[in-house]
């Protein structure tokens, strides 16, 4: 188990949702020209990964990637103005935000569902290729379950043993199409027997019981044991994109669980009811993140977008394939 | 194609008329149904399905998982049920997941059994720029027409997004259906040409290009959303002394060479505009095809213009350089026009 | 429970033994120019589905198609005619070994693994879209289970309650990489429960343990409680192409199998030893079907291959898609 | 290029000539690694790598379950931490269950990333037709050169089989290694060109096509396969008076036009030859690319000779219709030179 406290985990859930809030303002103001996916209401999952990982492992995450990133160690700035298509972001603004690539922290994202795993078991390969004792994480929703990679990536990681972390973030909805009805089983971490693997569904509106389940699947891949599945459960706040009319949830639903089931709400309330935070530091603390981020958006939005003349640059043949 | 009285635009979205053309099919023939992600509850991500669920129910119009290789090939067996089933790819991009049921299987199997099997299916799926970065920015009509047995169908009007959706589901070969992005949400009054779509079925030509706007000096063939980018641009050079005729392709698969061999002939240089990657695709066939169908002689200048052989990339400083759109076509022309 | 008896079944093995050792000379003698991969070492898995299929119901085989092909009642002629490329062959000697069709038995193949399962699910929902009670079978090999299309289209026959029967034929070998190195679990069957599905593992030598196990899966299927998945386990007896050098199995072990586990050998020893069946005229049987078989042979033989102007037919736009 | 004393051609065939590649490139770099279907125990359903399993072990040349989406994707991570993968995708047919990774991924990312992140991954395939009918008799190297990122090297003789395997290997870019059924099993001393192998190690250039026969009235352009078809017919022809020009391409992306052009400007006759699909491919881009290059009135007759955009049919009769091989070349030939 990590050193973090549970105080240390909410603030970086504050910290995330501060993120995905720049983002939207991002959104509105059509800095952002291409779509976004965010992860608000996700936070207690990705926070709970944080203190196990180093940049020897590796996370592969999705279209809905802010919060992992973070959660990677992925410095705020550059993602951010990654984010917002600038050329002091991380890819030089040539990724944009379903396409975010941090080498040295073994961090990578793809827009396309059912990619991640693939590509998180090439990082658990190379773990075994190196002699290295890290895992790879790899993320995907309840829809990409669904998809043929993740069986084939779990079968190859179950029959090598290979230290594969699936993370799956199941917040009931694929778009618009709820979870039950997308998949034959009551759970997805259920299919881990299929491939050998450890497999654990865990509240993910519970940041430490996300950690303490998280540190376990580490903890079983990195020793050798084979691949974990573990299955957090959580819901889509915001509708599947940025300008998604989200037409399909039934709204009186969707506007309980937002309000009674605010992951920052509620382990704010575990800080202070069971961790006994003095509320004013707190707050200050808070006040103190959200500095943090205005700081950073402020200053992403004064960087420039890439110069146009680059836009050929980097594929070797430079736009004269023919 | 005249433009029509103000009257007889109805106030309709391009995915409307999509959705509409579907309706119609779906209600005359039991045998169409539709596969694909979001289709039914929410109506589509561009609401090119709305309304098809509450009203055929959920098991013709049924939203899957995120499985394409799978539904794609549940396709391929419903055909030879006998349904006509239409598969929606939702963004194309994603065709590398499920290529194979199209084109080993869809595409292959009416030569593969003599004739004896035909595969009535509609590969229905959204392409084209709308800033959204290298995964999801791509035409790849280029890529689908490469794989022979597949009739690829990308309108650029109201009036062929509905006429053609039809014609491509009562089209007994399989079809692969490209929208783009960036027109199903246009209103039908925005467009130039064919804003004028019938409330009652009708069917539009799966394979004829379409003369849109006469000219003489240049031939410009393009498709899709660069249909409007190119006859906005040709009203520009109009006024600077330039004719361009504007041909709309509407099909990728046949190409309707007569129409634009009859073009070239006239005006001697051929422009290809395509959002498409440029290098091996459609830009080749056509100046190739135009080349051997009317000579060397008679083609006197080329130019493609067209997506310069990279992804598209993030930030709209960058797309800007590399997307067609109604300036760059300007630039183009003026420089093929120029030469002689 | 079919009524079909041992003695029948295993006359419908020896009928599949002598079709394969026809298609065998015609590789010999260079009739068939394209790869053919045969069956021999797994009747009585063909054998088992007998008595349970209706041309109502599909099945959906791979590039080791011809026994299922026969047990789906496909006549043999136009089989053999279309492994031999001939114009009387079932596709008129477009299709060949890997691409047989028979539409009005609703009998179809793909030479590419892992593809038939979609297919197959395509049938099982035209079974729900028309509201017939029949079964869709798709059949996939130990080495096919672990594509992508075998996760994707049980979890949809799961979560529809679909008509499918997955039919696993585990012969230890997919060409030359061996089941218990590229599969996770210890059995196939055993993923039954990610699927909600019925799920049985039976010896695939023991033709009536087959067709007790296929006719549990198809009436569960039939009965609309969803897909089910059947194991049969065997031993590919040839190279996996005819022309396979066969050279990374253990040759003692082969020939081991070969000899002493012999599907046929086997069920011929019951039909006498336990059906008590009189050994000459069983013989006098097995004759009438090697004779049946070498005249379809002879008679194909004769038969032309297609017209080479037809080459461009069959294809909407005869060659000129330009 | 000259054919090499008998003494220098070794007696191994093409197969061994990549193995030998693959061999010496893993024994320099431990970040070579190999991933793909039958590849170690059995050393390659051709043979290609064989040998390898036993001398670097089964980490290194691992055998996969038919997962091509799964070690497609592996080869893209462990680019990214720092390993040269080569990914075999036993028979091009297959690329449509893992297309996904090779173009949305490893040939995206280096752009994606704005140059942070390299590729260095071979996909290495078998494509062409040795009577194995429409799902495993393709070659595709049109539909990989439509889509960015990638070099696609398509060899046609020992020399360059292994030369050119060896600096794929070395490239630090995504690259599509397309090798053809029919000559994999052939001995060196069967080829009219670069049969001389040499035992050590050397990188042919992967970018440059090659003048394998001067001629002076047809350009004939072409590769793998029919490379050696091609020069047999011209052979043929020669005796009838007619000068033909053999360019082996070697590399479809990219197209060395220097070469070609230079050829064309000499002949004013083009025939492109191509197994692959005739349509929206490499025939088209090196007809319109030779257009752009040195204008119409240089370019005066062009053909092109391929599969005519039907499936591979199974049967002989049909297959010898659509698939070039030396009679059908000559026909060609014969054709484009009685132009005026
Ligand atoms: C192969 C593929 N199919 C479809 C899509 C379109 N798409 C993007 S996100 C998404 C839903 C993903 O659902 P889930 O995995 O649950 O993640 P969530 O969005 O809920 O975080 C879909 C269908 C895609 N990007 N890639
Ligand atoms: C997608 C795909 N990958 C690889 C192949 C090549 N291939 C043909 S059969 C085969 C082995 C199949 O093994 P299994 O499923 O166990 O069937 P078996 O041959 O043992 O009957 C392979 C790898 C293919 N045809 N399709
Ligand atoms: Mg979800
Ligand atoms: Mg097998």
């Amino acid at each position: 188990m990590s050193t973090l406290t549970l105080r240390d985990r909410y603030l970086a859930m504050v910290r995330m949702r501060r993120f995905e809030e720049a983002c939207l303002a991002g959104v509105a103001d059509r800095e952002i020209h291409g779509e976004v996916h965010l992860g608000i209401g996700q936070e207690a999952i990705a926070a709970g990964l944080l203190g196990y990982l180093t940049d020897e492992d590796a996370l592969v995450s999705t279209h809905r990637n802010h919060l992992h990133a973070l959660a990677k160690g992925v410095p705020m700035y550059p993602l951010m103005a990654e984010i917002f298509e600038k050329r002091t972001g991380l890819c030089g603004g040539f990724g944009g935000h379903m396409h975010i690539f941090d080498l040295p922290r073994r961090f990578s994202t793809t827009g396309i569902v059912g990619s991640t795993l693939p590509v998180a078991l090439g990082h658990a390969y190379a773990a075994r290729l190196s002699g290295r004792a890290s895992v790879a994480v790899g993320v995907t929703g309840d829809g990409g379950a669904n998809a043929g990679g993740f069986h084939e990536s779990l079968n190859i990681a179950g029959s090598l043993r290979l230290p594969l972390v699936v993370l799956i973030e199941n917040n009931e909805w694929a778009i618009s199409v709820p979870f039950e009805e997308s998949t034959a089983t009551a759970t997805l971490a259920e299919r881990a027997v299929s491939y050998r693997a450890w497999g654990k569904r865990v509240d993910g509106l519970d940041v430490l019981a996300v950690a303490s389940a998280f540190g376990e699947a580490v903890d079983y891949a990195r020793s050798g044991l084979g691949p974990a599945v573990l299955e957090a459960t959580c819901y889509r706040f915001r509708g599947h994109y940025e300008g998604d009319p989200d037409m399909y949830r039934p709204a009186g639903d969707r506007d309980a669980r937002r309000r009674d089931r605010d992951p920052l709400l509620i382990t704010r309330e575990s800080v202070v009811v069971e961790g006994g935070a003095d509320p004013v530091s707190l707050a200050q603390e808070e006040q103190a993140i959200a500095d943090e981020v205005d700081t950073v958006l402020a200053a992403v939005r004064r960087d420039l977008m890439p110069d146009g003349m680059q836009a050929r640059d980097h594929v070797f043949t430079r736009g004269t394939a023919r | 194609m005249s433009i029509a009285s103000e009257a007889a635009v109805r106030n309709v979205n391009v995915s409307q008329c999509v959705a509409e053309a579907i309706n119609l099919e779906m209600d005359r023939d039991a045998s169409v149904v539709m596969l694909g992600e979001d289709i039914g509850r929410s109506g589509g991500v561009f609401g090119t399905t709305r309304g098809l669920q509450r009203q055929f129910g959920p098991d013709r119009v049924r939203d899957t998982p995120i499985s394409e290789m799978a539904f794609t090939g549940m396709a391929v067996g419903l055909a030879m049920e006998g349904y006509r089933p239409i598969v929606e790819i939702m963004f194309v991009d994603f065709i590398g997941v499920c290529l194979e049921q199209v084109y080993n299987a869809a595409a292959k199997i009416p030569y593969m059994t003599g004739g004896a099997v035909k595969m009535p299916i509609v590969f229905k799926t959204a392409g084209g720029c709308i800033g959204s970065a290298a995964q999801h920015s791509q035409c790849l009509w280029g890529l689908f027409a490469h794989l022979p047995g597949m009739r690829i169908v990308v309108p650029s009007s109201p009036y062929d997004y509905k006429g053609m959706m039809a014609a491509a589901i009562d089209s007994d070969d399989p079809v692969v259906f490209i929208e783009h992005k960036g027109l199903l949400l246009r209103k039908a009054g925005s467009f130039a040409h064919g804003r004028e779509v019938p409330r009652e079925r009708y069917l539009a030509a799966l394979d004829r290009a379409a003369v849109l706007r006469p000219g003489s000096d240049v031939t410009l063939v393009t498709l899709s959303l660069t249909v409007g980018e190119s006859l906005a641009a040709a009203a520009v050079l109009a006024d600077e002394g330039i004719s361009v005729e504007v041909i709309d392709l509407r099909s990728v698969v046949p190409l309707d060479f007569d129409t634009i061999c009859a073009s070239v002939a006239k005006t001697g240089r051929l422009l290809v505009v395509d959002e498409d990657y440029l290098g091996f695709g459609l830009s080749g066939e056509i100046v190739t095809g135009a080349v051997e169908r009317v000579g060397t002689s008679a083609v006197r200048h080329v130019l493609r213009h067209g997506v310069p052989d990279v992804p598209v990339p993030a930030a709209l400083s960058l797309e800007q350089q590399i997307v067609p759109r109604q300036a760059s076509i300007e630039r183009a022309v003026r420089k093929l026009a120029s030469r002689s």
